[in-house]
């Protein structure tokens, strides 16, 4: 048996899994546009003020569409007892958990890659150099999807665990925020770029021996 | 541990609470042979399947496996959105399996319901949709816990067949059962 | 008349020959508006010279929201109370129609207030409340549609969606009030474009020219057959589709 | 049979429900403070930004605190039953996910009224108005709950709902959010402290029906 | 509707997807009635018994009932963080019942874990503190969905006790069932 089919297979379940969870792409882009359409009524709508703060608030939303989707993702999968099946796979269950997570990511947080252009003309952002927007956003997002992922394995089994994913994925995120905030603003030249990829790169290492782990801890 | 023994579980107990649910537990499977776990509810027959199963970590002694097995527990193991068909798809494919799913949906008689979502199934179709992965690939170790529940009567016929044909076929299955059993155990192990 | 096609045979009758009827009226008459609003009535230099020309689009646009927002609400209503079968068909139409034109209002919002482009058009969108209750309404209409997505039983669909219509249409003056107070009590605005949107044209007591009015007219006459035309078009292909469902349910003697 | 006792019972079971869900007080708590750590990292930190957007932060703080809440409540009631038992009795299901969702309000919403004082020092928020911003973040809390639930209970029986209540409710929380953020501007003695208490006091009178009548269909 | 006519149902239909389930079923329970739903797997009882409960709408037909219920459905209803004794509590005091909810957790022999979480507990004693709402208020008719699911076979006849007094005080049961019945049905209704 290859070891890849299974990683494969779990990853288009959980990519049909979240499309599934309601119209498909139209609901993060909705989501996406909606919660930065709310920032104005809270903040104002000074231009200056939305174009200093603008790309913070994709930043929260990013953070927000995490934790949003990630809640129930384990916890679904321990209380109808498909976790049983994927623990006593061959398969490596940090592997499937990091598949998962990275479907989840694609469908509920790349989509605000795609928007970051119209977002960044609405909330003046600068146009100039989009493509860094863009891979901030994707690097940032993956970084965020793969802590939130921890979070949500920890707390799998912790009945209404939504404020606790939040709470105990928060300071894993920071790190990606800063350097995501400060690449849009240096550009791919500078150094955060760089941190920016190394951190996404650590979460990649780290996180699935960490979701494994507790994964494993939740079905016992 | 000779070759025909599939599971063996050495001295295993099992606390909850403050309780100690059970200990000292010793069984072992060959092949060829049924065993059925007994005892009232809350007995821990559930928690010493999922011991052997390697679900959960026993408190005490040790439980050593010879291949891989297949698990039906309490759960299913369905997703909301999946079909019957998906369902069997996708562990085909993790499996490595190219087993004719069409085939095991009808040997289910689950071939009406195949393209339902598994949320709108009926609680006797969702058990069969989860039975039907003991199809899809041949593993000797079957762990069954009240694998006849929400069955109807040719459902437990069906199933009952399956293990016996198992059995004939060399293979070996644990099962926590209760009131009378419809397939013939070879040792009963009551906690 | 309502009534009378409440009855899906009857509909199917009356629209088999009202699509072709109110579709091409309709596009007769948005391209009268269009090419009269165009290319034959003076630019008015106040209104942003040449580019006020999408008004002919933008205004029908922006009344027909709304009004399709209210149909959308108004048959949820009768198929909640009275379960007519045709009005869910109606309100499911309706709703990717009134997006579609809320997404117009908004285009052609935008080029009319192009010259503030760069500097200050996107404050246009933010800040200008009467635009901010058009974008709410947008996200109204994508809300219907993503939950009757979301459920795909179609009975289940129906009813939640009906709920969230009706509920939505009972907040929207409140919606309407708070806006508006909202955009009172915003500080400041880059003041130029939004005057010409805000205040000056807008009523035709405050003297529009009965040119435009006129073409107005005829715009709004010719969006709105065309939107029932295509909403007719998406029932139709609807109640095909449940045709199977509905012998089913006739043949249970249910409704 | 009184009708009072079963409104009762439910909302006692919600909270503590709520409150076994994580960690009791600490987690909402450290939530908003969470939250709201993560904007200087996003916005930048000056001091005058931060007070210029510090009160709306809090706004969407809660708001995102309600969607996180909520998502799981009813569909939580669905999965395991209890709903079908609910909606048989005969006290309404209606003041029942009333009950449920102000019992969920309290837990998760309430602490943000608690910590104003704290944030507002933090982000540098006007320390004069005090009453004024708790009084708004209670009123304004209450109402996002209530919209939230309607939403919640409406994808009652959508597997993942989480962008889909957060799209849903979106609109509806706008009224609440601006009066909202004019109060904690304006004062008591403004107008749009009214209006928060009118839009308050109408979600209290629309909601529990469309919460009602969404967990009779969910329940179907 | 006469007096002791409990719970009547006429002509009633129901459509999933595109098939139809069962049409035209009418039943009546009276008191001191038991009567049984089968069918295979899939056939319609669980909707039907839904559709009896005011739980979901008959695509056609009518219901009407007198007096309230007790239902119990293939779901416990039990939340997570609850114990059997804290849910028993809690419906006897929406119901406003003042039964001793000691007597009941030990009629249903669940003195023991009764203060567990039930997410901890076994699917039987699930089962049994779900069945422990029926001793809770004394209502003439119970609608149970497969009621002897995961019971041990004390519980089996703890239930099957728990019936047959019910039905000698005038109560009545309408219940699905699959398999030999452990309770003699005074009419089967056959989907
Ligand atoms: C995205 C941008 C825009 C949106 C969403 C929008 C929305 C609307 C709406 C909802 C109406 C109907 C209001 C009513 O009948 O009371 C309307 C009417 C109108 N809008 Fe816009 N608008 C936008 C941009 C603009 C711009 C840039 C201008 C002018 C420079 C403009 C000028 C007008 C005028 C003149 C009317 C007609 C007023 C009347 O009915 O008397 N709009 N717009
Ligand atoms: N934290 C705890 N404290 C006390 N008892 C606990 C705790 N967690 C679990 N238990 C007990 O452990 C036992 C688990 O039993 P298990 O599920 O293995 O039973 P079972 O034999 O499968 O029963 P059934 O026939 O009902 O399925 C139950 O009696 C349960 O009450
Ligand atoms: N959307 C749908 N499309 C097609 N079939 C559906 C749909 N929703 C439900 N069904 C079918 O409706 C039936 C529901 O049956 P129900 O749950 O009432 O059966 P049951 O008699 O209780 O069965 P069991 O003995 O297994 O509990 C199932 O056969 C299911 O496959
Ligand atoms: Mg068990
Ligand atoms: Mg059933």
């Amino acid at each position: 048996m290859t070891s890849s089919s299974p990683i494969l297979s779990a990853f288009k379940q959980a990519l049909s899994e979240a499309w599934a969870g309601g119209a498909g792409l139209m609901l993060p882009l909705g989501f996406f546009a909606g919660t930065t359409a709310l920032v104005p009524f809270s903040v104002g709508s000074e231009a200056e003020l939305l174009s200093r703060i603008g790309p913070g608030v994709l930043w929260l939303a990013l953070a927000l569409a995490s934790f949003v989707t990630l809640e129930r993702v384990f916890q679904a999968d321990l209380e109808d007892g498909a976790l049983d099946i994927w623990v006593q796979e061959d398969a490596s269950i940090s592997m499937i958990a990091v598949a998962k997570t990275l479907a989840h990511w694609l469908i509920s947080g790349f989509p605000l890659v795609l928007l970051a252009p119209v977002f960044a003309f609405i909330l003046q952002g600068s146009m100039q150099d989009l493509l860094t927007t863009m891979l901030a956003y994707g690097l940032g997002g993956l970084t965020f999807f793969l802590w939130g992922g921890v979070a949500a394995a920890l707390s799998a089994s912790v009945a209404r665990a939504g404020l606790l994913i939040a709470l105990i994925a928060l300071p894993f995120y920071v790190p990606a925020l800063i350097f995501g905030v400060q690449t849009v603003n240096d550009g791919l030249e500078g150094a955060s770029f760089l941190f920016l990829s190394a951190s996404a790169l650590f979460a990649l290492g780290v996180t699935p021996a960490a979701m494994g782990a507790a994964l494993r801890l939740a079905a016992d | 541990m000779s070759e025909s023994v599939l599971i063996q579980g050495a001295h295993l107990g099992a606390v909850r609470g403050e309780r100690i649910l059970f200990s000292e537990v010793s069984l072992s499977a060959v092949s060829g042979e049924i065993i059925l776990l007994r005892g009232k509810n809350g007995s821990g027959k559930t928690t010493l399947l999922r011991q052997l199963a390697g679900l959960s970590e026993p408190q005490a002694g040790r439980v050593e496996r010879q291949g891989r097995h297949h698990w039906v527990g309490h759960t299913n193991g369905l997703k909301a959105h999946e079909t019957p068909r998906s369902h069997l798809e996708h562990w085909a494919k993790v499996w490595g399996s190219n087993k004719s799913i069409d085939g095991v949906l009808e040997q289910m008689a689950m071939t009406r319901p195949a393209d339902v979502p598994c949320r709108m199934l009926s609680a006797g179709q969702k058990r069969r949709t989860a039975l039907g992965r003991l199809l899809l690939e041949n593993r000797r170790l079957w762990l069954l816990d009240e694998p006849f529940n929400a069955l109807d009567t040719d459902g437990q016929t069906l199933l009952a067949n399956l293990i016996k044909t198992h059995i004939q076929n060399g293979g070996s299955v644990i099962a926590a059962l209760h009131g009378a059993a419809s397939v013939e155990a070879d040792r009963e192990v009551t906690l | 008349m309502i009534s009378y096609l409440a009855n899906p045979s009857r509909f199917m009758g009356f629209s088999r020959r009202a699509i072709p009827i109110a579709g091409v009226l309709g596009i007769l008459m948005v391209g009268w508006s269009l090419y009269n609003g165009l290319l034959v009535v003076p630019p008015d230099e106040k209104q942003g010279g040449d580019l006020m020309r999408a008004m002919f689009t933008h205004v029908p646009s922006a009344w027909l929201c709304m009004g399709l927002y209210a149909g959308l609400a108004g048959s949820s209503f009768v198929w909640f109370i009275w379960r007519h079968e045709l009005a869910d068909v109606a309100a499911r139409a309706i709703a990717p129609i009134g997006a579609g034109y809320t997404a117009l209002c908004f285009v052609t919002g935008a080029i009319w207030g192009q010259k503030g482009w760069g500097s200050g058009w996107h404050n246009l969108i933010l800040g200008d409340s009467r635009l901010m209750s058009v974008l709410i309404l947008f996200f109204l209409f994508l809300g219907y549609m993503a939950l009757r997505a979301a459920l795909e039983t179609r009975q289940k669909a129906a009813r939640a969606a009906a709920i969230l219509a009706m509920v939505g249409f009972i907040n929207i003056p409140i919606i309407k009030v708070s806006v508006d107070m909202w955009q009172t009590t915003t500080i400041h605005q880059p003041s130029s474009v939004l005057s010409i949107g805000n205040s000056e044209p807008r009523s035709e007591d405050s003297g529009m020219n009965p040119v435009y009015l006129q073409q107005l007219l005829w715009g709004f006459g010719g969006h709105s057959l065309l939107a029932a035309a295509m909403i007719m078009l998406i029932m139709r292909s609807e109640i095909h589709d449940q045709r199977a469902n509905r012998l089913l349910a006739q043949k249970l003697g249910g409704s």
